[in-house]
């Protein structure tokens, strides 16, 4: 609001027509949706460029090499140091970003998995189930998805295909990154009465919430 | 009012309290387990906040005819919640498999109408912002979310390792809803050394709160309230099951509402 | 500029003599401090938390709830006088219905703003209209309340637009015509929606069965308790309404509303309250003979100490006969101080049963192994209700000072 | 008309932003940002680890989650057999314990203003080397913790700088000890709990904190079938005051504080009455108490009696022992009775009886043998350094010890701390005891360190578990066992180990067990029972004692709450809400007494009053409670620390404090006096 008194100072309205409400509109419109939803986004980059095609296309690696299913049913997101100095605990292409991974993080013994970005990171107070979502119990149905792939990227933004990771934007106010889901892109499956009974995946707040 | 389903797992407790020696390892668990912040002076217990509780019973006899009975009390569950249908904005419901009260706190506004409505005073408000000094942060559990001030929290009957069984479960290939009983047990139950806390699937024969639900020395609490409760109690003492409700002086301990119930029928 | 009147003269209604700006500004000094108050008091309990307050786990609800209960109750004159004067063209109240309708205003905002401090999570407060639970009573309330809030507004807005600067101003003149010509539909509105929500406050009360003090079920929940609830809001309302005006004549020393129209609120008042007393002694006889035995309670155990003690619960229903006796019985309601003692009498009756319905509920151990427990409001609670008490003087003074809220002001008055 | 154009564009201005996303998603930032608000912590979530150790607080056998490294929280190990998973509060605490803010953080030591100031491990360590140097012969050591393998260690550590003041903290333990190496047992005396079908206990809460708790309690369930079976154990407790183990017991007998052995005697006389065991001892000793006048003087009925006795007659397997509070002692007379009664039943060294666990050799060279550590008495050297009979040691180690808040004033710790010249206090948390010494190092954790508990007190056979740390030292901890270790190699003494872990390899050897596979399982090794040598029980030492004295006219119970940690780790962080308002309100400790009590003493419930001993007044706060003894008051010990941290202090006084310590005849152990008054505030 504070924005718009201060366009006003000028006075080119003449006080008649509706000149100065269109003036006004659209200047807020722009305001309301492009400034202030850039100003609230912070961009971040993530602790490493890490660059998902090397690893699959040059080094032959699959998705499941790091982002797997643990055996009591949690989910193996992210590589931590470890996995990655399995190859990497000597340098082994002359990227300046995989010295730097070596240095800061083998070395040092730092964690990465606790620094990466996650675009699809939930809340703490969300519960989402990785072995509930699977290929094994979507794809029965959902036989759209040719690849574990195209059913992860129905949330997940698609890395698989990028060279550096995209920038990470995160609300200042909230906290929550831009890709996050929200509740209502949840509820898209979840409040759908055709999934209940075949998957038991209800709309029911304990479902999710945590 | 509304309904609530059949739910065809409805998780529930049988607490043996001929078997508790009010020992407090429940309610240390309980607080270690679902991140509930510690608290310098917990000495007014009306702002003490415990999921589970546990309370000292006397038979009211004056001395040397004194009695005297600990009581755990957790959220009950109920099949009839008081709680739910008062919630403005759905922040507390029961609504999943497994018949769990559930409590979303980043959807509470912290009206405290829930509170106000629970006879057995099972939810509990964070007055303050919870603080955990030093370095206690790094012992919470990742699997439970901090609450922040002016939210009501209560008992979850540990829901997040209900859905980490079903993952486990279904990870397996197994059916998440036929959980064997040891797969799904809440921390205050693990903690008691004494083994006063049965946990498992009320509906399930293969589970042991099944049959112990019958015994004739169960009960529940303010039953005729009709809040219809998961939790059952069971003790072999009978001014024990009689407090475990109000009764008039003419009622039998058990029967509250035979009197009423022969003459209206 | 005539120098021996005050010098905001120009903006006194026609034909309304007010003191001196020096006096009123003196005056102004008693709610400064009292707003002043609350303003520390809501600073703290919002920066950290209802921890700051009297309030616990076992007295979830306190003193601002029961504040908030009573003010609606008492602030109904609004929406009683608005429906009878607009609707049932009952024209006497034209006198008074604009007085009315700004208590009802202030009673309404001041249990929004204590709502608002009342909620752990303000900036959640959204919640309430965006995922509504629709089988919460207090969902029902919200909305109602919300909805006849902006009503009072709209009811207030005649009233400023009524103020002799805009005297010249045709567009505002135009206005505020239009505004009293669809002013009947907002008293349907606002009968609505108060209908609904008084009922519902009753509602939130008795279908809470983990209480058995305040538990109603079958009948009398519904249409018992929710007519009852009506009816006490009914009756006590106009009386305050009236109550209000006298404290405002005392303080003025002016006449500002004529004995007839007094009357006339009172005997309204009157009536609904023997309506309301029948429903409340059935309802207490209900309550005693069906809820607590069925609950494995009797009628003692419901009341302990002083505080709690059963002389509140006789008080409340004497409190009842007494009104009766003073506001149906013209020959009583004639004599001024009957009059007065019938209208506070049948305020307290009222004050008290919102007040042993919320904290004493709490209070009672229903759990046959606890022990009953006191609650008492802490300062910062008494701060919030001082804040919306000094809130409601300054907008009471002001109005009164600037704006038309008396119509017979003027010739009641005249030298 | 300038003023109407800006209202028409103020006007466009507000349909604009209301018809943009702007003031709406703002409205739902705003509520997620309620959710993460910055001050309050984020949950980390790392890969699950599961440790299994055990609790060195009381011997619980654990399994400890670690996430990421984080120590989150312990739970009981459900595959140890000895506790069958069971958790003690106490036990429950071990995360937060080990991250709290008492921790002491680095070493620590006091400058001539009193003040404490950091210092560097090296300076430590060099202050450590000089000063045991120059005590060369004139070393004390004490330690709170009686069951531990290293004790070992610092046994022998003390043996080779020249002495042999190596103490415990006072205890049951040590009164029950000499009662049984007294009367002919040779080695440790155990109870096989386990194997009873029927118990008296005389003042122990064992199904709450005495003995070894998770194991007595894993035998309460499951001779306590949940389905309404019929109890395979009976179980009678005789005490002041309706305790834990009271409100799950078949009986309560009432026996007023300062009373047992009256009542054991009267139990003792019951049983004689037509028992073809005749000796002289016990004739001589049940003429002092008919049945009758014992329970005239405890405060219980003769029918209460005649029925414990019946019952302990009719059992298969009964067994009888006495107990008090944790940290207290009741002298060795008690043991003495309850060992009689249990010989007049016929139960040494049966099953389920009293058993005679052999004595372990200590597994270096020079070190003490446990009984011979507990013959020695820490009190009664306290009070002879404090009155000059014995010259004071130039310097003391505690390890985990709290004295200064543990014992009464009457045993004269701080008198005794003021002639010794240097005091070292080995700590994990900052204690009344610190606070009191020269130097304070920050020693490991429960959960950091290698260490065991072996066979402790109240066992029923040899028993064995390892601890093993489940995360690095934090802070600038340190082991103790290798720090003492290290300092031996730096004095050039050799104990005969290299470092912890072989130590207790040398444990494991000795009892023949494989200690790679302890240490992965964190199973509870166990020794059956069953090649028992019978010592020859001599009732002669009961001939000596004298008749013991009459109750006091009024009696103070002083107990304990498991929950609330021991005088070495103060009020664990979540241990406030486990104490209750009848233990502590309004800052004030709670004395509970029955209504008749407080009638005679012409106070009210919940108002002031003081509890006066020969050591001061203590303010409590009044609350009936008809589950205790005429003339008694319940006071509960564990409060009113003034060190540790936020969750420790500010709670009440410390009961300890004013209670009087007593020095049994012959036996010279301390009794902890129940006599005390309670006068209107």
């Amino acid at each position: 609001m504070e924005d718009k008194s201060k366009e006003v100072k000028p006075a080119k309205s003449c006080g008649c027509g509706f000149g100065p409400f269109l003036v006004g509109l659209v200047l807020a419109l722009v305001i309301g949706w492009s400034v202030i939803p850039s100003l609230k986004l912070e961009e971040k980059k993530q602790p490493i460029a890490f660059n998902h095609t090397v690893h699959i296309e040059n080094a032959g690696m699959a998705c499941e090499d790091c982002h797997f299913l643990r055996e009591d049913g949690t989910f193996n997101g992210l590589p931590d140091t470890a996995s990655c100095a399995s190859c990497h605990a000597e340098a082994i292409t002359e990227s300046e970003e995989e010295k730097r991974f070596i240095n800061e993080y083998v070395v040092k013994g730092r964690e990465i998995r606790n620094e990466w970005l996650v675009y699809q990171k939930q809340p703490d107070n969300v519960f989402f189930s990785h072995a509930a979502h699977s290929m094994e119990r979507c794809g029965t149905c959902h036989t759209e998805f040719e690849t574990t792939q195209q059913l992860c990227n129905v949330c997940h933004l698609d890395v698989a295909s990028t060279t550096e990771p995209p920038v990470y934007k995160e609300n200042r106010i909230s906290t929550y990154s831009v890709n996050t889901m929200k509740m209502p892109e949840c509820e898209a499956c979840h409040a759908n009465p055709g999934h209940y009974g075949t998957t038991n995946a209800s709309n029911a707040c304990f479902v999710c919430h945590k | 009012m509304a309904h609530f389903k059949d739910f065809t797992v409805r998780y529930g407790m049988v607490i043996d309290l001929d078997k508790c020696t009010g020992c407090g390892a429940c309610m240390m668990s309980c607080q270690a387990e679902n991140n509930v912040a510690p608290q310098e002076d917990a000495s007014n217990k009306l702002r003490a906040l415990n999921w589970l509780k546990v309370y000292r019973l006397s038979n009211g006899k004056e001395y040397p005819e004194h009695e005297t009975v600990f009581l755990p009390r957790p959220c009950m569950q109920c099949g009839n919640p008081s709680c739910v249908t008062v919630c403005p904005v759905v922040a507390t419901d029961k609504n999943e498999e497994g018949g769990i009260v559930s409590q979303v706190t980043p959807r509470c506004i912290g009206c405290r109408y829930c509170m106000a409505s629970c006879p057995y005073h099972a939810r509990y408000f964070n007055w303050f912002d919870p603080y955990w000094p030093g370095d206690l942060k790094e012992a919470l559990s990742p699997d439970v979310s901090t609450r922040p001030r002016g939210v009501v929290e209560k008992c979850s009957f540990c829901h997040h390792r209900f859905m980490k069984a079903k993952d486990k479960a279904i990870a397996n290939g197994e059916d998440p809803l036929m959980l064997p009983e040891e797969a799904y047990q809440t921390a205050c139950t693990e903690a008691c050394p004494n083994g006063a806390i049965v946990f498992g699937d009320l509906n399930n024969p293969e589970h042991r709160v099944y049959e112990l639900k019958q015994s004739p020395y169960a009960f529940r609490l303010l039953e005729r309230l009709g809040t219809d409760p998961q939790v059952y109690y069971l003790s072999k003492r009978e001014w024990v099951r009689r407090l475990g409700d109000n009764y008039l002086e003419q009622e039998e301990t058990g029967k509250p509402l035979q009197t009423l119930l022969n003459n209206s029928h | 500029m005539d120098y021996s009147k005050p010098i905001d003269n120009a903006l006194f209604p026609k034909g309304c003599e007010r003191c001196s700006f020096t006096k009123f500004s003196l005056f102004m000094l008693i709610p400064a401090a009292l707003l002043l108050w609350g303003v520390i008091s809501a600073f703290v309990v919002l920066a950290n938390g209802l921890g700051t307050t009297g309030l616990d786990d076992k007295f979830g609800f306190g003193l601002w709830i029961t504040v908030d209960l009573a003010v609606i109750a008492l602030g109904a004159g609004a929406f009683f006088t608005g429906l009878l004067r607009y609707i049932l063209n009952i024209d006497e109240l034209k006198n008074i219905v604009s007085f009315t309708a700004v208590v009802g205003f202030l009673c309404y905002t001041g249990a929004m703003f204590i709502l608002v401090l009342d909620i752990g999570q303000p900036l959640r407060s959204w919640f309430g209209y965006w995922y509504p639970n629709v089988h919460s009573m207090l969902t029902e309330v919200i909305f109602c309340i919300t909805c006849y809030c902006i009503v009072l507004i709209i009811e207030y807005i005649p009233l400023i637009l009524e103020q002799r600067k805009f005297e010249s101003n045709k567009f505002i003149q135009h206005l505020a015509h239009n505004f009293h010509v669809y002013m009947p539909l907002f008293a349907g509105i606002g009968a609505f929606l108060s209908t609904f929500h008084q009922g519902s406050l009753g509602g939130m009360y008795g279908v809470l069965f983990g209480r058995p003090y305040i538990f109603r079920d079958g009948f009398f929940i519904w249409p018992w308790t929710f007519f009852l609830y009506l009816l006490s809001a009914v009756s006590a309302g106009p009386m305050f309404s009236v109550l209000m005006v006298t404290l405002m004549e005392k303080i003025t020393g002016k006449t500002l509303v004529s004995w007839k129209v007094k009357q006339l609120m009172g005997k309204i008042g009157g009536t609904m309250l023997i309506v309301y007393t029948i429903g409340k002694f059935l309802d207490s006889y209900a309550w005693v003979n069906s809820v607590l035995p069925r609950s494995g309670l009797t009628f003692d155990q419901m009341f302990t100490g002083f505080v709690y003690s059963s002389f509140w619960f006789y008080a409340e229903h004497i409190a009842l006969v007494i009104g009766i006796a003073c506001m149906a019985l013209p020959a009583l309601r004639k004599i001024p101080a009957f009059f007065y003692i019938g209208a506070l009498v049948t305020c307290f009756s009222i004050v008290l049963n919102r007040f042993v319905m919320t904290v004493q509920a709490l209070g009672i151990p229903v759990m046959p192994f606890e022990n009953w427990q006191w609650y008492w409001a802490n300062w910062a609670e008494w701060g919030a209700f001082a804040l919306i008490l000094g809130y409601s003087i300054v907008t009471l003074a002001v109005t009164y000072r600037y704006c038309p809220l008396f119509p017979q002001e003027a010739e009641l008055n005249k030298k | 008309m300038q003023r109407r154009g800006f209202l028409k564009f103020a006007l466009g201005g507000t349909v604009g932003l209301v018809a943009s996303p702007a003031i709406w998603t703002t409205l739902y930032d705003l509520a997620y940002w309620t959710q993460n608000w910055g001050w309050i912590p984020r949950l980390q979530n790392g890969e699950d680890q599961s440790v299994a150790t055990v609790s060195k607080l009381d011997g619980t056998p654990l399994k400890v989650r670690v996430n990421g490294g984080r120590v989150i929280r312990a739970s009981g190990n459900k595959e140890n057999e000895f506790s069958k998973g069971g958790l003690t509060p106490l036990a429950a605490s071990e995360a937060q314990l080990l991250y709290c803010e008492s921790r002491v953080k680095r070493p620590l030591k006091r400058g001539p203003d009193g003040g404490y100031a950091y210092i560097d491990w090296s300076e430590a360590e060099r202050i450590l080397k000089e000063k045991t140097k120059d005590a060369q012969g004139s070393l004390a050591f004490l330690t709170a913790d009686a069951s531990s393998s290293l004790n070992d260690v610092y046994s022998a550590f003390t043996a080779e700088n020249g002495s042999q003041d190596f103490f415990f903290m006072p205890s049951d333990e040590q009164a029950a000890n000499h009662a049984w190496r007294a009367m002919g047992g040779m080695g440790k005396i155990g109870y096989d709990i386990a194997n009873s079908d029927c118990i008296l206990s005389v003042g122990a809460n064992f199904l709450d904190s005495w003995g070894t708790v998770a194991h007595n309690r894993a035998v309460f369930d499951e001779t306590h079938p949940t389905d309404g079976s019929e109890a395979g154990q009976a179980i009678y407790y005789a005490g002041a005051m309706q305790n834990n183990t009271a409100a799950v017991a078949d009986a309560w007998i009432p026996v007023k504080p300062g009373t047992e052995e009256i009542f054991l005697l009267g139990i003792l006389g019951e049983l004689a009455k037509n028992s073809l065991l005749v000796d002289p001892a016990i004739s001589g000793l049940s003429a002092q108490y008919s049945p009758e006048a014992a329970a005239k003087a405890c405060g219980c009925t003769a029918k209460q009696l005649e029925n414990v006795v019946s019952a302990l007659k009719n059992a298969s397997r009964p067994l009888v022992f006495a107990g008090t509070a944790e940290g207290q002692s009741l002298g060795s007379g008690v043991h003495m009775l309850a060992i009689a009664i249990n010989y007049m039943l016929g139960r040494i060294n049966q099953d389920g009886g009293l058993v005679n666990l052999p004595e372990q050799a200590p597994l270096l060279p020079s070190a003490q043998s446990t009984a011979d550590i507990l013959e020695r008495n820490f009190i009664a050297f306290c009070r002879q350094v404090a009155d000059g009979s014995l010259a004071a040691p130039k310097l003391l180690f505690i390890n985990d010890a709290n004295p200064v808040y543990a014992l009464s004033p009457n045993a004269k710790v701080q008198e005794c701390f003021a002639k010794i010249a240097y005091k070292i206090c080995f700590a994990a948390h900052w204690s009344e005891t610190c606070a009191e010494c020269d130097l304070v190092l920050p020693i490991a954790h429960g959960l950091e360190r290698f260490d065991d508990v072996f066979t402790p007190y109240g066992s029923g056979s040899i028993n064995w578990t390892l601890a093993k740390p489940v995360t690095e030292p934090h802070y600038q901890a340190r082991p103790l066992g290798e720090l003492i270790i290290a300092l031996a190699d730096e004095l050039g003494l050799d104990l005969g180990v290299s470092d912890i872990p072989s130590l207790l390899e040398m444990r494991a050897n000795a009892l023949g067990a494989d200690f790679q596979e302890y240490l992965e399982s964190g199973a509870t090794y166990q020794e059956a029972n069953s090649a028992f040598t019978l010592p020859v029980i001599s009732l002669m030492p009961l001939l000596t004692k004298k008749a013991p004295a009459k109750a006091p006219e009024f009696a103070l119970h002083v107990y304990t709450n498991a929950a609330a940690g021991n005088p070495s780790t103060g009020i664990p962080p979540y241990a406030n809400r486990a104490i209750a308002d009848y233990q502590l309100q309004e800052g004030l400790c709670v004395a509970q007494m029955n209504k008749a009590t407080a009638e005679k003493l012409g106070l009210a419930d919940k108002t002031k009053a003081f509890v006066e001993t020969q050591n001061g007044r203590m303010p409590v706060l009044v609350k009936l409670y008809e589950g205790i003894m005429p003339d008694t008051a319940a006071v509960m010990a564990g409060l009113g620390h003034t060190e540790f941290d936020r969750f420790s202090v500010n709670k009440g006084n410390n009961i300890l404090q004013y209670t009087q310590i007593d020095m049994e005849a012959g036996s010279d152990l301390p009794v902890w006096s129940g006599a005390a008054k309670v006068v209107k505030g």
